[in-house]
């Protein structure tokens, strides 16, 4: 799985982009980020304040519930500022 | 009908230009043009030097597409454009182009509204700005979200 | 803060240039072009060959002064610029130009909206239309009126 | 007084502007209606359908109870269609 970080969230992990193989039992967007924490404590600190983060899968917005089970790409970053 | 996600400034005269020309079915153009700001008034009024517009590419495209189709759906428009640009900008750079025509002025004024709107809300940017004191992320803003939220009401 | 009221055509892409040039305090630029159109669907499908506007001089640049001066009362506008034509006009010829500078965009695009309603129902311009089967002056629309009476309640 | 004509009210009379004095007792707008419709079949039928006209007394839009004893120049024309 390619897991994408953008904005702040990128900055505080440190890169924009791993590939990584979580657990199985890591069914959904919140359990990607409770396993994430674990690796770095870039990882810990991006993802502090969850309220904060914003979930794309497969390059659609996503919720923290919805499933990861069959995801090629899985983002996190701050709510959008474009325009 | 043309998205475009792009470095390079636009010419507004000459998109509007083009989308007109040689059509007597257009009765009313709206456009709106977004463009960096030296101050922002949310954060105090610290100069602004430069900003820089980071996106997901391929998320972004996929999404202008998504938030034109959608100002299509509930607005019969003739035409429309929307051309957001990335990179680094400083203060009078313009960032964001939208154009609507239609018929009559109320389709394309909506329509136009609606795009910035939901682009400001549904296209995966993020704003870095440069002070003499150093960098900072944008916040979201709420009256973002209030606005976008205005249009889902007429869903 | 700039009023026309003339019968050449009007270059959009030169006026948002010369409005916004220098400036660094504008984060939204509104606009709108009016264009006359060759079907007017309220009076059946006859093809419009052309169009002419006539004014009441004098009235009129008082009129565009005044509905301008209401807008700046309004909302906090940077700059704004309304250029009205008059004449004979064919389907395709612009006719009126509105456009809005401002920090935030929702003051543009609603001043901007604001000005088209008030010209469409405050400025003495009067419309007649070129078919094959003759001539007509075009009959004021209720949904115009509707459109301006909108701002009423804000004052 | 400056009395001018617009769009299909002019077409109508059949010229955009006459300088008339009417009688003392012509105060109002509607009085100058009247009057005006004694002066030609042309103004009668340009007036025939009041509500359908609108007033300006001295380049400002008016109501036909408005005064237009001390008024410069008055005008009549159908509803305005620009923008």
């Amino acid at each position: 799985m390619k897991i994408l970080y953008f904005a702040w969230v990128r900055q505080k992990i440190g890169y924009a982009e791993e590939i990584n193989t979580p657990p199985l039992n890591v069914k959904t967007a919140e359990q990607l980020i409770d396993w994430l924490i674990g690796l770095s404590e870039g990882h810990a600190e991006a993802f502090a304040n969850r309220s904060t983060i914003r979930i794309a899968i497969d390059q659609q917005f996503a919720e923290p519930n919805d499933s990861i089970v069959k995801a090629v790409e899985v983002a996190f970053f701050p709510p959008v500022t474009g325009g | 009908m043309t998205v475009c996600l792009q470095e390079p400034p636009f010419d507004v005269g000459l998109e509007i230009s083009r989308m007109t020309a040689e059509r007597k079915d257009v009765g009313a153009v709206a456009s709106f043009i977004g463009i960096a700001r030296e101050d922002n008034p949310d954060e105090g009024a610290e100069p602004v030097i430069a900003m820089t517009l980071e996106h997901y590419p391929g998320m972004t495209e996929n999404q202008l597409l998504e938030i034109e189709l959608e100002a299509r759906k509930r607005w019969q428009l003739i035409d429309c454009l929307i051309i957001h640009r990335y990179g680094r900008f400083i203060p009078g750079d313009p960032i964001v182009l939208v154009v609507t025509l239609s018929s009559h002025r109320k389709a394309a004024f909506e329509a136009c509204e609606f795009l910035m709107d939901y682009l400001k809300t549904q296209a995966p940017f993020w704003k870095r700005e440069e002070t003499e004191t150093g960098e900072r992320w944008v916040a979201a803003r709420q009256t973002d979200n209030d606005a976008a939220s205005r249009w889902a009401t007429k869903t």
